[in-house]
């Protein structure tokens, strides 16, 4: 390894069932690190993209980021899209003390000295969508159905949701939860279900949680049922355009998304952003989505934060991350904060008949990630700071920090 | 005929591999503890604990070999028993974090905490214990593998129908497995585990001995696994495995054979299952998944059916592959590169790479003989 | 007519025939004895392409089938009765039979009446599965199945074994009329002396893979075969 | 044929039994006795259900009516094919079946006299077993050359040979023997009667023929079943001239 | 404007009247749109679709479709679906599109609403196709304001069907209506219960708390009988789930059912010639996307033919490479199938991305029929019918064709159908190709209702194992009969035990189920199956 480059470590699955949403996350990181080379790289060094393939194999994520770690010396890595993913390597960024910057909305409750959760939390996502379906302009939404895959980020999102609803009044009986597994491909029995509770005299909505796999079925059998978003809408917190570009967006025009960042947002760093990715992958109509923005902020903001420390040195970075403020693509600046959560603006999406979204709501100010959710027994006490208190789970209560 | 516990591992081949094993048990973290970084002997701790991971994928190939090499009985659910262990060692070690949890709950793991559990339920009891943990490891797989062994030998399910609902069951325990209702965390599984009898997971001693156990794991499993080969009993499995019925009119209760099998073999995946989780750090449903328990059956398959050195071989050689091609310019083409080699492996190695090599040595010695000899024709 | 020229067959390593040479003439019945395991099934397996030969000719009418696949010898007119009965078991009788139908041109794809004036029993039991029949009736399917195919060669091996008195008469009846009506050449392996002594126009007697004894009926001295054949 | 046997004085006893295969019946009302000791030959018709009897008696198949008595006292229609077998039944099959990819003392092996447990099979007694204990077997059968070659390389008549092997090694009580000497010279064919002979001297056996110099050789007592039933039992020379037995059997 | 007004100038357009105040409320309607507000917009729609102006059809149309768009200096404009711009106020063509121009948007709430004066618009056109889609925007917006239009309407309406569902209408709104009269409401109350549906019963729960007793209490009932009436339709509706999903796995094996079932090869590929027949349905779209637009309703008749042989022919290169020396060793089978499966899922996902691409479905396979209580999704319709006519056509290729005989024998003794003339070679050949085109069949009528990605294959692999091993091995109408009551079984299950549950109890329960039979459910028998 020659003196003048520096390695980052990509961590995606590129085959396997994650393949479908992580291949992207690595071509737009070694966009990214071209870009930044072209720039003349970081403190003077070039930087040089490991890409090394998980598999969608939650032991091999561990193994891959051991191997970055360990024999190709990285000095951070971009990667994991699931939470299983995430917890698995966990261990050993703790035991190597290197950093990885996380680029998907998650369940919260947790804050690792290591890790940079640069997508949502759910207080980034899930809560304001629910509030927009509550304003008269999402449609007064009065009963819910609460959709998702069998799994941790769906179970806690939904959970905090529950309590959340509950707290503005919502009577229980007004609030459908429905699980289902991984993969899930027949629809007709949930989908008939969710017309029969959206046929109460309310106005019903659907908070969609529905994992990767699963959704193109739900959407096509939506669409065959004949449920329209004035109908019933769907909201969802997986579906962004990568994932629409699989299916017949005609029928579906109306029903929601909430996240971070569209393509569509009419922004001059996201048309430059846009432009150079298609450019990148010789694609003209490759789309971009919100995760690969988490990438660019937090890819930013990781430049930003080396030259601040002048070393990439993992220990100094982390330490120099927090404050750090990044533009994202959506004309907001970004900043790391104390808990290693990123401020976000919310926007809440339209599907278009073209795959697109239109942002028919958005928040005003960027709005702070929180690591512990405000909704759960367990975690309302409960705070991240890595810079005073230095702990990422400090309990208010008992003034102490957690193990 | 000799035959008897000692006399199992009395061959050639059998000695090789021992040895090789034991001196790897002790050289590799003598070398790793004792040698310079920067000395050229020094094996690093990344490799040690890739080796102990794929060590402890041999022992579940092992295991598989004894049941599909050697008695016919294509288990298509081995991961199951793999995963059993490795829950069963995974609780005891989450237990073992204590009030050390994020959310500072003495008893409670984080995500019954997080979930709202207010007490351990019933089946978590005793896990702080590691005796107790220990024995789970291998009680639980077992008497699944005996009771769903059971049902089945006795109802005389065979073939592709037993493989079928081998599959079915580990496919059932990953779905319910994933539903965090279950009280076994979920998708996330058990992770974050902090230290194994008090020893830091972390450490490199503790790394280390886990190795050094795997290692031996393995030769206790080989042994086993040969003992019942090289008896009578053995002799038994490969008549069950070619004229299952024939057997039994010569008296033999062919359900209680397979039966000891399929159990000795259940309790061995899940032994391998527990060694890997604190080399691994996590274990979650994904190890119940399908593919798993037929990507162990592909390990046996190259490495060789029904020569247990070559499953072991198998599963080293895969893996090994898999690590490699995984990283750098070629990850997105690896599958390709696997793909091949399974087929080749088939094409060009009918009896894996193990069997392949005594056929080859077989068919000198005999090509020598014929010469020598007169006709084979009597 | 059938020549096999001085052929050699392996199974492995070991070797089974050595240097083995006999012929079959339309119109005759040529009959091969030998005591178990010389050789006898494993050079029919060599006629019809079952076992690859290491070295000699098999020519059918001048030509060498040696190479050709199976099916190609088959639909030259090489039929064969195989010892074991191989009768298709999920297949029901009928259907058994008609599997002789594949290399025969359309118009001929009926089973023969003398099928059935031969072997009553199969035409009872069309519906039946192959599999279930008894092992004499196996035998008389694979006999039947053999003459679906209206061979030019029939080669038949052990065909008396399992089958009951009476039908081993018609057999070796049957035998006989095949040869007196048709220009079939006939190749039987037999370990049934007598059966095959009364049948048999030219013989071969095999040892350890050789021919060790051929010729005519005429010439055959039953005192000579019978040590061959000896324990 | 109404001879009325006591139960408990027949070592085999057979009585009325029927079976039926969807709708077809191979046995109608076949009964059996058979002495302690006694040899049996039986021929009969292809088809006249002479296997299904044995597959009857050892397990294989299960009667719908009828009884099947070994001993006077085990029901063998309640007991599966393991249990039979170690009652002491033992039973060669007209098509040979042996463990192919065993060697051919192994197959020997497997078959000897003795405790069939796993654990016997595994530190026991049977692993005690030596070559010299079959020696005297192989050579019997003629295949001593042949005793490490796999099974499944054996010819077809030398299958045979080693699944009788397998037979005598098992010495059971009662042997039920399918076509022992089909594909066999007529050598063979003799010495097996010398061999079967020998055996009925300490056992009681069952064999079933259609070669009909065999069954003069063996000299006992002829059973001859058609269309699942007995249709005349007597001498060798008694049967043979039974005109119905002529007509369906033995051919003109 | 108070709701009563609105109502009656809607009156007053019907009758062409005071056309002055129309085009000012057309005006300021138009001025609104150009702010980009949500709430301006919905206003803006109310006062163009009453202004009466003769263009306020064609600008909400405009609207409805994403086509009105506004500049920064108040311009209104219409894009026209022949591509022509005209400038909304006068009806104008201009010469070219103004610049800086934005489309006016919409979200669910303004949809509603222009729905809603869509169906006020359109409820008295001449053309019957519109008649029909404005009576049943009527039906969902309930709005009041059209029922005055909505009685002229029901007058002249000679289409039965037509006619049905403005009445249908017009009792909608009268149950919602805050001021309707106890005998109109009853009335409705009646027309409701009449039709039945999950829609009136879900008017009928809207009816508001405030009205009197008898209504309160007719509406009670009619909940109540709809309700049980609903019940029982819904035991139909489950079994037709049930079938759904039970001929979707019945697509999935069948020709597994040839390339295990028959030839006994464990082709954990078969997945991945799924998933190539999707992909082939893809392409061919894309092709008609790009070249022949007009054909795209027949995409699929075009796709069938090409999937079956893409597919087969990759089955036929498989059969011939790999497969033909693993005759007799059907375990290994399993281990090169794997290969093959892992090389063919990186083959596409490196061709064509890892991502999933969109099928369309074509409009005879989308929409939805009510029979009854019964609501029967197009899609579904044919994919049933689908499996079924392929089912069939298989079991007679196998059954009734000497090529079925030939395939059957040379799958039973490979050797001894040699022997009899059979060219073993070119039938294993073609029943792989068989069993792998009928899988790519399979694909394209997947890809109308799953994931078109490189993990297409994968998701359906274990069921298909489970169907063909389930129903017994070899045999055709177990596959069938086992599929059928899979889908069934565990469209019973799901409502109660829920998805991942009821999956779990299938699963177990096949697993006690194989112990009762252990051979599937039509087992293979007879003497040659044990031997
Ligand atoms: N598949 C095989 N592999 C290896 N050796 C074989 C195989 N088949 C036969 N042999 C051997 O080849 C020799 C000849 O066998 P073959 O079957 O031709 O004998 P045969 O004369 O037909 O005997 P039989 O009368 O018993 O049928 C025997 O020694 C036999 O053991
Ligand atoms: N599983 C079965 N299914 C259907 N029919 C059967 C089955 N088993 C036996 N049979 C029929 O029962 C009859 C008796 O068969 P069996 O094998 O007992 O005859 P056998 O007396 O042994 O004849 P052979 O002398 O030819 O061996 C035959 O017609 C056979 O077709
Ligand atoms: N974090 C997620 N989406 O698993
Ligand atoms: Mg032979
Ligand atoms: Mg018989």
């Amino acid at each position: 390894q020659s003196s003048d480059t520096i390695k980052i470590g990509i961590l995606h699955s590129l085959s396997g069932t994650m393949a479908i949403s992580e291949t992207t996350l690595k071509d737009a990181m070694l966009m990214l690190i071209d870009e930044q080379n072209k720039k003349g790289g970081v403190l003077g060094k070039k930087l040089e993209a490991v890409v090394v393939d998980p598999a969608s194999n939650w032991p091999l994520f561990a193994e891959k980021a051991r191997e970055l770690i360990t024999q190709q010396k990285v000095s951070a890595v971009f990667g994991c899209w699931t939470s299983v993913s995430r917890k698995s390597v966990l261990p050993v960024f703790k035991e190597l003390n290197n950093i990885l910057f996380y680029p998907v909305q998650y369940e919260g409750e947790e804050s690792e000295k290591n890790v940079f959760y640069t997508g949502a939390a759910p207080n980034q996502q899930a809560i304001p969508a629910v509030d927009y379906l509550m304003s008269k302009d999402g449609g007064d939404v009065k009963r819910w159905v609460l959709a998702g895959t069998d799994y941790v980020y769906p179970r806690t999102t939904n959970k905090i949701l529950e309590a959340y609803l509950l707290a503005k009044g919502v009577a229980k009986d007004d609030i459908m939860i429905n699980y289902t597994p991984f993969g899930h491909s027949d629809w007709q029995t949930i989908v008939a279900d969710i017309k029969k509770f959206g046929s109460a005299g309310k106005k019903t909505a659907v908070v969609s949680t529905i994992n990767g796999d699963a959704n193109v079925p739900f959407y096509k059998e939506l669409a065959n049922a004949g449920i329209k978003a004035t109908d019933i809408p769907v909201v969802a917190f997986s579906v962004g355009e990568e994932e629409l570009a699989g299916v017949d967006t005609k029928n579906l025009v109306g029903h929601l998304a909430a996240w971070n960042y569209f393509q569509s947002v009419k922004a001059p760093a996201n048309s430059d952003f846009i432009a150079k990715w298609q450019a990148f992958t010789k694609n003209p109509k490759r789309v971009t989505n919100d995760p690969m923005e988490a990438h660019y902020i937090g890819f930013n903001m990781w430049v930003k934060a080396v030259e601040k420390a002048k070393s990439f040195d993992p220990e100094a970075v982390i330490a120099a991350l927090p404050g750090i403020e990044a533009p994202n693509l959506t004309g907001g600046v970004s900043k790391m904060l104390p808990n290693h959560h990123i401020t976000k603006p919310v926007m809440i999406g339209e599907i278009r008949a073209d795959g697109q979204f239109d942002v028919v709501w958005q928040t005003k100010d960027l709005v702070p990630g929180d690591a512990w959710s405000d909704f759960l027994d367990g975690s309302k006490d409960l705070e991240a700071d890595w810079v005073g208190k230095k702990c990422g789970n400090f309990n208010t209560k008992t003034n102490s920090c957690g193990g | 005929m000799t035959s008897g516990v000692f006399s199992a591992i009395s061959d050639r081949g059998s000695g090789v591999f021992i040895a090789i094993l034991v001196a790897a048990a002790l050289l590799i973290p003598a070398s790793n503890l004792l040698l310079p970084p920067d000395s050229a002997l020094h094996v690093p701790t990344h490799l040690v604990s890739l080796l102990g991971k794929y060590l402890c994928y041999a022992m579940l190939a092992v295991a598989l070999d004894l049941v599909w090499g050697y008695c016919g009985i294509l288990s298509l659910g081995h991961g199951a028993f793999f995963a059993l262990g490795g829950y069963a060692m995974g609780m005891y070690l989450m237990r073992q974090i204590g009030p050390r949890g994020v959310y500072a709950n003495p008893i409670l793991p984080d995500f019954m905490v997080f979930l709202n559990w207010k007490e351990l339920p019933w089946f978590w009891q005793g896990f702080d214990m590691f005796p107790f943990a220990l024995l789970m490891v291998l009680v639980v797989p077992s008497l699944l593998a005996f009771v769903f062994g059971w049902l089945a030998f006795r109802s005389r399910v065979t073939g592709v129908y037993l493989s079928i609902i081998t599959q079915a069951m580990t496919y059932a325990l990953l779905l319910a497995f994933f539903r965090n209702d279950m009280g076994f965390g979920g998708n996330n599984g058990l992770t974050d585990f902090k230290d194994i009898l008090g020893f830091n997971l972390q450490a490199d001693g503790t790394r280390m001995t886990l190795f050094a156990l795997t290692a031996l794991g393995l030769v206790l499993c080989y042994w086993i696994s040969r003992v019942l080969v090289t008896s009578t009993f053995g002799k038994v499995l490969i008549a069950i495995r070619d004229a299952e019925s024939r057997t039994r009119f010569i008296g033999y209760r062919v359900e209680h054979y397979k039966l000891v099998a399929f159990t000795v073999s259940a309790a061995m995946a899940g032994l391998a299952g527990a060694l890997y989780v604190p080399q691994v750090g996590i274990i979650n449903p994904s190890e119940f998944a399908p593919g798993n328990s037929i990507e162990a059956v592909i390990w046996v398959a190259v490495g060789g059916r029904g020569t247990l050195i070559g499953a072991a071989l198998g599963a080293l050689i895969v893996n090994f592959l898999k690590t490699t091609f995984t990283t750098g310019a070629l990850a997105p083409y690896w599958l390709f590169m696997l793909g091949g080699l399974f087929i080749a492996t088939t094409l060009f190695l009918p009896k894996g790479v193990v069997g392949g090599a005594r056929a080859f040595w077989e068919k000198r010695k005999t090509t020598k003989a014929a010469a020598e000899t007169a006709p084979a024709a009597e | 007519m059938l020549n096999v020229e001085n052929i050699d067959l392996h199974y492995g390593a070991a070797q089974a025939l050595r240097d083995v040479s006999i012929t079959a003439t339309p119109s005759k019945i040529t009959c091969v004895l030998g005591r178990n395991g010389v050789g006898k099934t494993s050079l029919l397996r060599a006629i019809v392409g079952q076992q690859g030969i290491s070295r000699g000719k098999i020519l059918w009418n001048g030509e060498d089938i040696a190479k050709l696949p199976p099916y190609r010898r088959a639909r030259q007119g090489v039929a064969i009765v195989p010892q074991g009965r191989e009768i298709f078991p999920l297949l029901t009788v009928k259907e058994n039979l008609e599997t002789g139908f594949a290399g025969l041109p359309r118009k001929e794809r009926y089973i023969p009446d003398s099928v059935f004036a031969l072997f009553p029993v199969l035409e009872e039991m069309l519906g039946r599965r192959g599999g279930d029949l008894s092992g004499g009736q196996q035998q008389q399917l694979a006999i039947g199945r053999a003459l679906v195919m209206r061979p030019k060669l029939l080669v038949l091996d052990e065909p008396t074994e399992g089958i009951q008195p009476s039908i081993i008469k018609d057999i070796g009846k049957a035998l006989s009329f095949l040869r007196e009506t048709t220009d079939m050449a006939i190749l039987l392996v037999e370990q049934y002396f007598e059966f095959a002594r009364d049948l048999a126009d030219t013989y071969a007697v095999m040892d350890r893979g050789q021919v060790v004894l051929a010729g005519t009926r005429s010439e055959m001295v039953e005192t000579d075969v019978r040590r061959h054949l000896a324990v | 044929m109404s001879v009325t046997v006591p139960v408990s004085a027949s070592l085999l006893y057979v009585d009325g039994v029927t079976v039926s295969f969807d709708g077809y019946k191979a046995l109608r009302g076949l009964s059996l006795y058979l002495a302690p000791g006694e040899m049996r030959a039986i021929i009969g018709p292809n088809g006249a259900g002479k296997t299904t009897m044995m597959d009857v008696i050892t397990g294989k198949t299960r009667p719908d009516t009828g009884d099947v008595l070994f001993g006077g006292r085990h029901d063998l229609t309640q007991m599966d094919e393991a249990a039979i077998a170690n009652l002491g039944i033992g039973r060669k099959f007209q098509k040979p079946t042996v463990f192919e990819s065993l060697s051919v003392t192994d197959n020997l092996r497997l078959a000897l006299k003795g405790a069939r447990s796993p654990g016997s099979a595994l530190f026991g007694a049977r692993n005690r077993i030596t070559e010299d204990d079959i020696a005297a077997i192989l050579t019997r059968i003629r295949l001593i050359d042949h005793r490490h070659r796999i099974a499944g390389a054996l010819s077809h008549g030398q299958k045979q040979w080693l699944e009788i092997g397998m037979l005598l090694a098992q010495d059971p009580k009662l042997l039920l023997v399918d076509e022992p000497v089909a594909g066999m010279t007529d050598a063979e064919t003799e010495d097996t009667a010398h061999l079967l002979r020998d055996i009925s001297q300490t056992h009681s056996v069952v064999v079933v023929e259609h070669d009909m110099h065999f069954i003069r050789m063996l000299g006992v007592t002829v059973t001859c079943l058609h269309e699942g039933a007995v249709l005349a039992e007597g001498t060798i020379d008694e049967v043979s001239s039974n005109e119905r037995v002529i007509e369906v059997y033995l051919g003109r | 404007m108070t709701r009563f007004l609105r109502a009656l100038l809607v009156v007053g357009l019907c009758l062409g009247a005071l056309p002055g105040l129309a085009q000012d409320a057309f005006e300021t309607g138009l001025q609104r749109l150009a702010q980009d507000s949500f709430g301006e917009t919905t206003t803006a729609i109310s006062e163009i679709a009453t202004s009466g102006a003769p263009n306020a059809a064609l600008v909400i149309e405009a609207l409805a479709d994403g086509r009105l768009f506004f500049t920064a200096d108040k311009q209104i404009y219409v894009k026209k679906p022949t591509g022509e711009f005209i400038d909304a106020r006068t009806g104008a063509a201009l010469a070219a599109e103004p610049t800086g121009g934005s489309a006016v948007r919409l979200n669910n709430r303004v949809r509603n609403v222009v729905q809603g004066a869509l169906g006020n618009l359109g409820i008295l056109s001449s053309d019957p196709v519109k008649r029909k889609e404005a009576a049943l925007a009527v039906l969902r917006s309930k709005d009041a304001t059209a029922l005055p239009a909505l009685e002229t309407a029901i007058k002249q309406e000679k289409d039965r069907a037509i006619l049905r569902t403005l009445e249908t209408a017009r009792a909608a709104i009268f149950v919602t209506k805050p001021d309707a009269s106890d005998a109109d409401r009853l009335a409705a109350i009646g027309a409701l219960r009449e039709v039945g549906n999950q829609d009136a019963l879900a008017t009928l729960r809207g009816l508001p708390t405030s009205v009197s007793a008898p209504v309160a209490e007719a509406a009670k009932a009619a909940i109540g009988g709809i309700e049980s009436r609903l019940a029982l339709w819904e035991v139909v509706q489950t079994a037709w789930y049930g079938l759904s999903l039970g001929s979707v796995l019945l697509l999935a094996a069948i020709g597994l059912a040839i390339t295990f079932g028959v030839m006994g090869v464990i082709n954990m590929a078969h997945g991945e010639m799924v998933m190539i027949g999707a992909y082939t349905t893809f392409v061919v779209q894309e092709v008609i996307r790009a070249r022949f637009p007009g054909l795209f309703d027949y995409s699929l008749v075009f796709a069938l033919p090409l999937a079956f042989l893409t597919a087969g022919l990759v089955g036929l290169i498989i059969e011939r490479t790999v497969i033909r020396f693993l005759y007799g060793r059907p375990l290994e089978t399993l281990l090169a199938t794997w290969g093959v499966s892992l090389i063919l899922q990186q083959a596409v996902r490196t061709y064509f991305g890892p991502t999933n691409q969109a099928v369309g479905a074509p409009a005879f396979m989308s929409g939805l029929i009510e029979v009854g209580g019964l609501s029967i999704t197009l899609g579904r319709l044919w994919i049933i019918v689908f499996a079924f006519l392929a089912f069939l056509a298989l079991l007679g290729a196998l059954r009734y064709t000497s090529f079925g005989l030939q395939i059957r024998a040379v799958t039973q003794n490979r050797r001894m159908a040699a022997n009899m003339g059979i060219r073993t070679n070119y039938i294993d050949a073609l029943t792989f190709a068989l069993g792998s085109g009928i899988a790519g069949v399979a694909g394209v009528a997947l890809s109308q209702i799953d994931n078109v990605s490189p993990n297409l294959g994968q998701s359906y692999i274990i069921d298909s194992f489970m169907v063909v091993v389930f129903g017994g091995v070899g045999n055709l109408w177990g596959t069938l009969v086992s599929a059928l009551s899979l889908g069934i079984a565990n469209k019973i299950l799901e409502p109660f035990a829920g998805a991942v549950l009821g999956k779990i109890l299938i699963l177990v329960g096949l697993i006690l189920f194989v112990q009762k039979k252990p051979r599937g459910l039509f087992p293979q028998k007879g003497r040659g199956v044990e031997a």
